[in-house]
């Protein structure tokens, strides 16, 4: 393979410069470009996927000398999971709301800009996205870390609900607040690493370096506040349902689907990677938060009236499971976190879309205003009901596949938090079932009657049925996937020094 | 103990069992085309279900026959898989085994199957949505192979969740009636609750031998603890009463009689519900190193064969006496398994008789449902022997069969297991005694209110014999329900020792030991007791009781209002403590530091007055404060 | 003698072109003096730029003019930022277009406003072309300032400095009496520091018995005299600085004098004043008062912090455009003393190659400079009735409407939040990796919340100029070829300085050697 | 001779100074009192020359006499201006600029 030319800088910039073009372009043919770049980019993205088991693709080039800042970039099991994860929702996502720019139903507000930027920013959305998924230098990390707000910013602002502009600053803010707890950490690399003798970001170069335990925990705090934050954890998680709620589905699916998938990310790359024995030292209370969050995102989804905020409480429930299995330090475990970001991902995206063919239809997404719509809609029941599905995690599922391995990993390490972790499956059957049933059964309501006029068309049915393809593909044959994300948990199990419990270390004679 | 324990190690597939994935390719394919195919298959989608099913149970038949002719040690077959998550660890593969105990159930999933799928050509024939239920139920058949096919408790799993599914799909397959969408849910959620116990128990068996195959385990279960063992029993038994309505997850069953009634009798009598039972037999190899969750087997068994023949006897809805029939009927095939080696066998040769004669009454009921305009009160029936002559009998051959009359399939089957019970303990001998006798006072008193006495119908029904396509399964599992018994009377012992670890013991079909004949005598006396209780008039509307008895049976055993108090109430008010503490604490406190903020800087804003004097003071006491930490930087 | 005044010699063409400037006025004739000064002067600033830059090639680190200047790297890069920014605050001075032709100055500054001398002169087209060479002295002020040796000249530097200033201020074209305002408690606030920063070089003085940064140095570290005297003076200087800073306590001019003076000029003296001020005050604590640094230390820590959450707190009430950029202002400046307090340089064991205070600093400088004078550009175009409208109310919908400046408006702000890939995250990261260095990392943890409380209310304006529904009121003037030029070498500096910021740090880097 | 007296009576002039700005409301008197301040450290200037022996303190005042000369000019042009608007030179009228 010839690495004269730097294949990564090419995938992360390439949705940079569709985004700028579709700037430019004003109208619906802008429209048309931004697609066509997701499209380019998922193709050249899922060549990257492949090409990349094969050949190292890193690239290093001295970036900031000064501060031995690197712009690196590398691809590692983890990295191209995620990397096929956000090429192949964005595309999704822009055909979902293909028909953002013509006002719907009553409930839409009218879009504030034109047919071409949502794309556009959607498209920075994944460019950003995509660097930090492949970048080496925390430096680097950090910058696109914090990139990705802002677009996100704007896709929130944009379009939604009546109060989006306070569900973007709050997003905003608290996005802000952990990554700029996080910046308070990323300095503290720099000290240790120039108080070490030569400043580096690079994080192959800090976990190399020695440093006292008190440096280690505060670093590890500072970037552990950040992700918590961004994978939503319990206590810091209330943006995200304030967000879900008044975004437009699509945006929350590139929310949740990619970007908050930089929290778990993070989590193994740099908590892990470059801290293990703070790691290790913060599990105890890391696993508590992790269960803490399981079942209360799942309580609080089951008590939600609106849909998109049920959705978005599932994902609070799930992002404990990943973390719980991050923090079990076992090479299934983290295996499993990893699968089930990407599981996850395609989970949460085809229910937030799926619940964004209701509110076109229906102009609410409150449960109350529903009802019997399967009588009217019978396929979008379908897809609701095989999305939610997935999402409470049936076997044969990619959820399912992902949550188990997480949990028989992390029992024999964590088997409290397991044990209490796993009524959460007996919850997820409720929220997602009641939902369904208020929503989809009974007798319609005239309100129903009038606003459900149809089916699911065409577009509707490419939006949602290669995600759920995918969860089944993933759900019966996820071998595959966890040979390429295995290498990365193998990587880290490495650098923290653990070993997996051996069969009958729990309970033998 | 552990001596004892006959390890059966499955040979490797060949020849025919090489396909006997097909099995399960063919409903699947179907169930695929169904779904996929929407309206356009409309108009013979139901025949290519039907078509489904039949084609599963040739592949059976022809691996039944195959394995009929060859060697005892080479009978249990292994088909290899892929691998499904390999990592660190954990291996996980998916693989079949087919044995003498899988190949039985899946006899009788794809035949009952069958006839039941033909059933309800007719019975659903004007259903628009007829095609979406032959999907669903092709979809079951798929499940429920690979339930009873799987090689290990994770695929065994994904059967056991695929017709958990089936089974919410079919319930709630009249979605427009809330009651039938709310049943569905129920039984879904009570169902997870079960499968808690079955995830723990594989993370347990990961944890314990590093896989979850049967072999594997079945192999390594000497080397753990028995604490840990019981653990896992108990695991495995928490699940078996979720999927096989065993108290205390019962109650989702009776509900599920929403579904439509082929439903009922395919996946809520003859199969699904049973899935609990096998589990427990495939399972032995783990009973029967620990006593104490044998008890608890044993325990939860008598419990429910008591609790659904009391709800049997108390309620007037044809299919919800059927149900708890079926709930107490596993509870025999509870105690049976929990008794260990000897009741394995005897649990499964119930099951399978009992998956034809209650298969049978429900659709008898299901046909006078059909003549009754889809009415299921029994007091609205009555006299109706005469003019459904053949829905009469075939009924009643599964009537005297579920009694236990000999030579009927159902009082050999029942037989074993009493007999087991008394050797295990006289009280459960005679608990299993007395439920038989209850069991016949039930179904004498269904027969009665429903084939005898006068009419009691409601205006404008004019109830008729069902036609041709409803008769044709009565007719085949009416007879299942008389041989069957004989048949397989000593045959089955045989047949299903190597997978069960049991011992055989030989009799002939007229050798009924003491314990029969008592229990023949106390089923004869509830037969007369509801004979005497039932012959009279019998009011059209349901009596108001104090009595507790009736009134708690009729009312499920208060698990409902039990389950509305502690769960639904309860739970619900902590959801809702849960989601203002989400609201006011949590998110209270990122708001009110907000506002904090917003109101600080509101009031430092006021020192910005616009008088210069007053900015020339704030420079003074800043000037004067700035001395004030220089000189105490200095002292300190 | 000339010699010796060779490598000073940008400071005096900046005062000469000053005084040349004051000869057109006389000479040139009013219809094209406006012209004639503007062009006069970006040469003058320019010429200067150039022979900057051309004696940063040549010249070592030395003292000049007899002393009295210290070119050192420090000087040399604040005279080149000074210069570039002053350049860039002249084409904003000079902009003509955005107020319809007429200049953002008063057309009489002595008449009376709304009065028959008014209208006479705006009927004649009167123009206040002194702001020019009020300009360049002041830019002459702010280059000797932070090129000072001696307390005695950075006194007079710092008077020269903000006279112009004091004038500048009361200049606005429109809402005259605010502008009056603006410049009455400026020059009384300023007097009133500059009384107080004299009083100091006084008791340094009389501590040390020289003016010379040096030689208090050296009587520092000998202990010369009590120590408290000492203290006395150095809290006193530290004030006078630090209130051209705008350090809290020292910073309730900032939010008037910004709000009242005429956008152009708070632009210019945002940025500049700033800059000469911190860059003085380096000079001043690392050089003179560097063996004082355990009393100091505390003391700007104290007065850092205050800075910062004053600075954000309040500016999270603020519903008008120009004085929550006053208040951004504030809180730059605490993040600037953040930096300051890390001194961290080569004097104290920092690798030549690495990023210390100083030069962590003038990048946080550049990148501040490069945002602040980009979004007052744009300030100068939202008008209501041909007056500046900065309330949120004038601002609402404003990205809706113009998209392109819009976001540029945007990466300014977010470059001032310290939102990556603009430059003002660079320097922030430089800033507070310089106080980690120095063993404050408290403060650091306190800066970073601050910052987000900055961020709260610099997206509260994104959130107004395209969130909010378009106001009709307010007209969007197009903006003339040096707003253009201003708006654009800001948004291309930031980004430039976000994604590449490694030739300037390291030039940065290389003159951040203070010499005495 | 000790400078002890003068640097005390400085600090009182310059505390006096101070007060001045800070109490009294006439725009002229508060001018006045800066410069009484900047007078004041001219005398201690003048004092620590002395007492240091050197001619440096007193050159400075010198300088600071100047810069307060320029001042006095520039001060008197603003306050002139906003006494022609306002007719009033009490400076709590200027408080139009404020939160």
């Amino acid at each position: 393979m010839d690495n004269s030319i730097p294949l990564l800088t090419v995938l992360g910039v390439l949705p940079l410069i569709f985004s700028l073009i579709a700037f430019a372009v004003r109208g619906r043919a802008g429209k048309h470009v931004a697609f066509v770049g997701s499209l380019v980019t998922m193709v050249f993205g899922i060549w990257i996927f492949f090409a990349a088991a094969s050949n190292d693709f890193s690239e290093m080039v001295p970036w900031i000398k000064a501060i031995g800042a690197w712009y690196a970039l590398s691809l590692d099991g983890m990295g191209r999971a995620m990397v096929l994860l956000s090429v192949i929702l964005v595309p999704i996502v822009l055909i979902a709301e293909w028909t953002l720019d013509s006002k719907q139903t009553d409930g839409h507000l009218e879009p504030r800009w034109g047919s071409n930027v949502f794309g556009a920013l959607a498209l920075m959305v994944e460019g950003f996205g995509l660097f930090v998924f492949m970048a080496s230098d925390v430096l680097l990390f950090y910058i696109f870390f914090e990139a990705t707000l802002i677009p996100m910013f704007f896709l929130i602002t944009g379009w939604g609900g009546a109060k989006r502009g306070k569900a973007a600053m709050k997003f905003l803010l608290y996005s802000l607040a952990g990554g700029l707890i996080m910046l308070f950490a990323v300095i503290g690399v720099y000290a240790v690493t120039a108080g070490a003798g030569q400043p580096s970001f690079l994080i192959d170069d800090f976990a190399a370096i020695a440093m006292s335990e008190t440096v280690q925990k505060m670093l590890f705090v500072g970037f552990f506040i950040a992700f918590a934050v961004k994978a939503p954890m319990v206590p810091v998680h209330t943006w995200l349902p304030d967000t879900a709620e008044q975004a437009v589905p699509g945006a929350t699916a590139l929310l949740v689907g990619i970007l908050d998938k930089i929290g778990t990310f993070g989590m193994i790359r740099i908590c892990l990677g470059m801290l293990p024995g703070a790691s290790l030292w913060a599990t105890p209370l890391v696993v508590v938060l992790a269960v803490i969050s399981i079942i209360y995102g799942a309580v609080l989804a089951i008590t939600s009236t609106d849909l998109l905020r049920l959705v978005s409480y599932t994902s609070v429930s799930h992002f404990g499971f990943m973390v719980l299995g991050i923090f079990a330090f076992t090479t299934s475990s983290i295996t499993g976190s990893i699968f089930y970001m990407l599981a996850h991902g395609f989970s949460s995206a085809a229910l937030f879309l799926a619940v964004g063919f209701l509110q076109n239809r229906r102009g609410s997404v409150a449960i109350a205003d529903f009802g019997g719509v399967r009588e009217f809609a019978p396929l979008l029941a379908g897809v609701f009901l095989v999305s939610g599905l997935a999402t409470l995690g049936l076997p044969g599922t990619a959820n399912f596949a992902g949550e188990f391995v997480i949990m028989t990993g992390a029992w024999p390490r964590q088997t409290a938090a397991v044990a209490v972790a796993v009524f959460a499956t007996v919850l997820a059957a409720v929220y997602v079932l009641w939902a369904y049933q208020r929503v989809f059964t009974g007798q319609p309501s005239d309100e129903v009657k009038k606003s459900i006029t149809s089916d699911l068309d065409g577009r509707e049915k490419l939006v949602i049925g290669p995600l759920i393809a995918l969860l089944l593909v993933f759900g019966f044959f996820p071998q595959p996937m966890i040979n390429v994300v295995e290498q990365t948990a193998v990587t880290t199990m490495n650098v923290v020094g653990m070993t997996d419990p051996l069969p009958g270390s729990m309970g033998g004679k | 103990m552990v001596s004892l324990l006959e390890i059966v190690i499955p040979v490797e597939a060949t020849g025919l069992f090489s396909y006997s994935w097909l099995m399960i390719a063919i409903p699947m394919l179907v169930s695929a085309i169904l779904l996929l195919g929407g309206k356009a298959t409309d108009s013979w989608g139901h025949w290519l279900g039907v078509l489904g099913v039949l084609g599963s149970l040739a592949v059976a038949l022809a691996l039944w026959i195959t394995m009929l002719g060859l060697p005892v040690a080479e009978r249990a077959v292994h088909v290899s898989g892929f691998d499904w998550v390999s990592v660190g660890n954990l291996n996980l593969q998916a693989g079949l085994l087919v044995d003498q105990l899988s190949i039985l159930f899946a006899l009788l999933v794809t035949g009952v199957g069958s006839l039941i799928f033909i059933y309800s050509v007719g019975y659903m024939a004007h259903d628009p949505n007829r095609r979406l239920f032959f999907a669903f139920l092709n979809l079951f058949i798929v499940a429920m192979l690979v339930l009873v096919l799987a090689d290990n408790y994770l695929l065994l799993f994904l059967g056991w969740e695929g017709v958990g599914l089936a089974s919410y799909l079919l319930i709630g397959f009249w979605q427009g009636r809330h009651s039938a969408a709310l049943a569905a849910k129920k039984a879904f959620v009570v169902n997870r609750v079960g499968d808690l116990g079955l995830l723990t128990a594989m993370f347990t068996m990961v944890g314990l031998f590093g896989s979850v195959n049967f072999t594997d385990v079945n192999q390594a279960v000497g080397s753990a603890s028995t604490t840990w063992l019981t653990a896992l029993g108990l695991f495995l038994l928490l699940a078996a009463c979720g999927k096989s309505a065993q108290v205390p997850l019962q109650s989702w069953l009776l509900d599920a009689m929403e579904g439509p009634t082929p439903v009922s009798a395919l996946i809520h009598a003859a199969t699904m519900v049973t899935a609990g039972v096998y589990l427990v037999v495939r399972s032995h190899s783990i009973y029967e190193l620990t006593a104490a969750a044998s008890l608890a087997v044993c325990i939860v068994g008598v419990v429910t064969l008591l609790a659904g023949a009391w709800i049997g006897s108390t309620k007037d809805d044809i299919k919800k006496v059927l149900a708890g029939s079926t709930m107490s009927q596993i509870g025999y095939m509870m105690l049976a398994a929990g008794i260990g080696p000897a009741g394995g066998a005897f649990a499964i040769f119930h099951l399978f008789t009992h998956g034809f004669f209650k298969a049978n009454l429900f659709l008898g009921a299901g046909s006078v449902m059909h003549a009754m305009n889809d009415d299921t009160d029994m007091r609205h029936f009555g006299a109706l022997r005469k003019v459904m002559p053949w829905t009469f009998v075939t009924f009643g051959i599964s009537y005297l069969a579920i009694i236990g009359i000999p030579p009927l399939a159902g009082f050999y089957s029942k037989d074993h297991i009493v007999v087991a019970a008394w050797e295990q303990g006289w009280y459960f001998g005679l608990l299993a005694t007395l439920g038989a006798g209850i069991t016949a006072f039930y179904m004498t008193r269904l027969m009665m209110m429903t084939f005898f006495g006068k009419k009691r119908w409601a205006e404008g029904v004019h109830p008729h014999e069902s036609p041709k396509i409803l008769l044709f399964p009565l007719i085949v599992l009416s007879i299942g329900a008389i041989v069957l018994g004989v048949v397989l009377n000593n045959a089955i012992q045989y047949w299903l020792a190597p997978p069960t670890g049991g011992h055989p013991h030989s009799a002939a079909w007229w050798d009924i030991p003491w314990q029969g004949w008592v229990t023949l005598l106390v089923v004869l006396v509830g037969v007369g007791i509801g004979y005497l209780m039932y012959r009279g008039e019998i009011s059209y509307e349901q009596p108001h009781t104090i009595n507790p008895i009736v009134y708690i049976g009729r009312n499920d055993l208060l698990a409902d209002q039990f389950n509305d108090v502690v769960f639904v109430r309860g739970g619900g008010a902590a959801a809702a403590a849960v989601a203002t503490l989400d609201d006011v604490i949590v998110d209270g406190s990122v708001r009110s530091a907000g506002s904090l903020a917003k109101g600080i800087g509101g009031a430092l804003s006021k020192l910005e007055s616009g008088y210069a004097r007053s900015y020339g003071l704030t420079m003074v006491i800043g000037a004067i404060a700035v001395g004030v930490v220089l000189i105490l930087g200095r002292l300190a | 003698m000339l010699q010796e005044f060779l490598p000073a010699a940008p400071v005096l063409l900046v005062l000469l072109g000053g005084t040349i400037a004051i000869i057109f006025e006389g000479a040139v004739p009013r219809l094209v003096r406006p012209t004639v000064q503007a062009a006069w002067t970006l040469l003058v600033l320019l010429g200067a730029f150039c022979w900057t830059l051309y004696g940063w090639t040549v010249y070592q680190p030395q003292l000049t003019a007899m002393n009295a200047l210290t070119l050192d790297g420090p000087a040399q890069l604040a005279w080149m930022l000074l210069l570039f920014f002053a350049a860039l605050g002249a084409l904003l001075f000079a902009e003509r277009r955005v107020g319809g032709g007429e200049s953002p100055f008063a057309p009489n500054a002595s008449a009376v406003p709304s009065s028959q001398v008014e209208r006479e002169a705006i009927a004649a087209r009167q123009e206040q072309t002194e702001v020019f060479p009020l300009l360049l002295f002041s830019v002459a002020g702010m280059m000797v300032f932070v090129a000072a040796n001696d307390l005695l000249v950075m006194f007079v530097a710092l008077e020269i400095l903000s006279f112009p200033l004091y004038v500048l201020s009361g200049m606005a074209r429109r809402r005259r009496l605010l502008s009056q305002e603006a410049s009455l408690k400026y020059f009384l606030l300023g007097g009133l520091s500059s009384a107080i920063f004299l009083y100091g070089i006084a008791l340094v003085f009389g501590y040390a018995g020289s003016f010379y940064f040096r030689d208090i140095d050296l009587a520092i570290q000998a202990n010369a005299q009590s120590p408290w005297l000492l203290l006395c003076g150095l809290g006193m200087v530290a004030i006078g600085v630090l209130f051209k800073i705008g350090a809290v306590p020292f910073h309730n001019w900032v939010p008037d004098v910004y709000q009242g003076a005429p956008t152009p000029v708070t632009a210019f003296m945002a940025i500049c004043t700033k800059l000469a001020a911190t860059m003085g005050l380096l000079r001043l604590l690392y050089v003179a008062l560097g063996s004082l640094r355990w009393d100091w230390q505390p003391m700007l820590a104290v007065v850092a912090v205050l800075t910062m959450l004053v600075g954000s707190l309040v500016g999270l009430v603020q519903t008008d455009v120009k004085r929550l950029l006053a208040y951004s202002s504030v809180a730059h400046a605490g993040f600037i003393l953040v930096g300051v307090i890390g001194a961290v340089t080569t004097v104290n064991g920092l690798a030549d190659d690495r990023v210390g205070s100083v030069s962590a600093i003038l990048i946080y400088l550049a990148a501040y400079g490069l945002a602040t004078m980009g979004a007052f550009a744009i300030v100068t175009l939202v008008r209501r009735s041909g007056a500046e409208a900065t309330s949120y109310a004038s601002w609402a919908g404003l990205g809706r409407r113009d998209p392109m400046l819009g976001v540029l408006m945007t990466i300014f702000l977010l470059s001032m939040a310290g939102i990556p890939l603009t430059g003002g995250f660079v320097g922030k990261l430089a800033v507070f990796a310089a106080a980690w260095n120095g063993g404050y990392s408290w403060l650091v943890l306190i800066a970073v919340v601050a910052s987000l409380i900055t961020a709260g209310f610099y997206f509260r304006i994104v959130w107004v100029m395209f969130g909010q529904t378009p106001n009709s009121e307010t007209a969007l003037v197009s903006p003339g070829v040096g707003t253009q030029i201003v708006i654009w070498v800001g948004v291309i500096g930031t980004i430039l300085l976000g994604v590449l910021p490694g030739p300037l740090l390291d030039i940065a880097i290389n003159s951040a050697g203070f010499i005495r | 001779m000790s400078p002890n007296a003068y640097l005390v009576l400085s600090a009182i002039l310059f505390s006096i100074g101070v007060l001045g700005f800070l109490i009294r409301r006439n725009v002229l008197i508060i001018f006045m009192s800066v410069e009484l301040m900047l007078n004041a450290a001219n005398l201690a200037m003048v004092a620590f020359s002395y007492a240091n022996g050197n001619l440096l303190g007193q050159v400075g005042a010198f300088f600071v006499m100047v810069v307060a000369a320029a001042e006095v000019v520039i001060g008197l042009a603003i306050i002139m201006i906003i006494f022609k608007t306002r007719r009033s030179a009490s400076v709590d009228d200027q408080n139009q600029l404020k939160h």
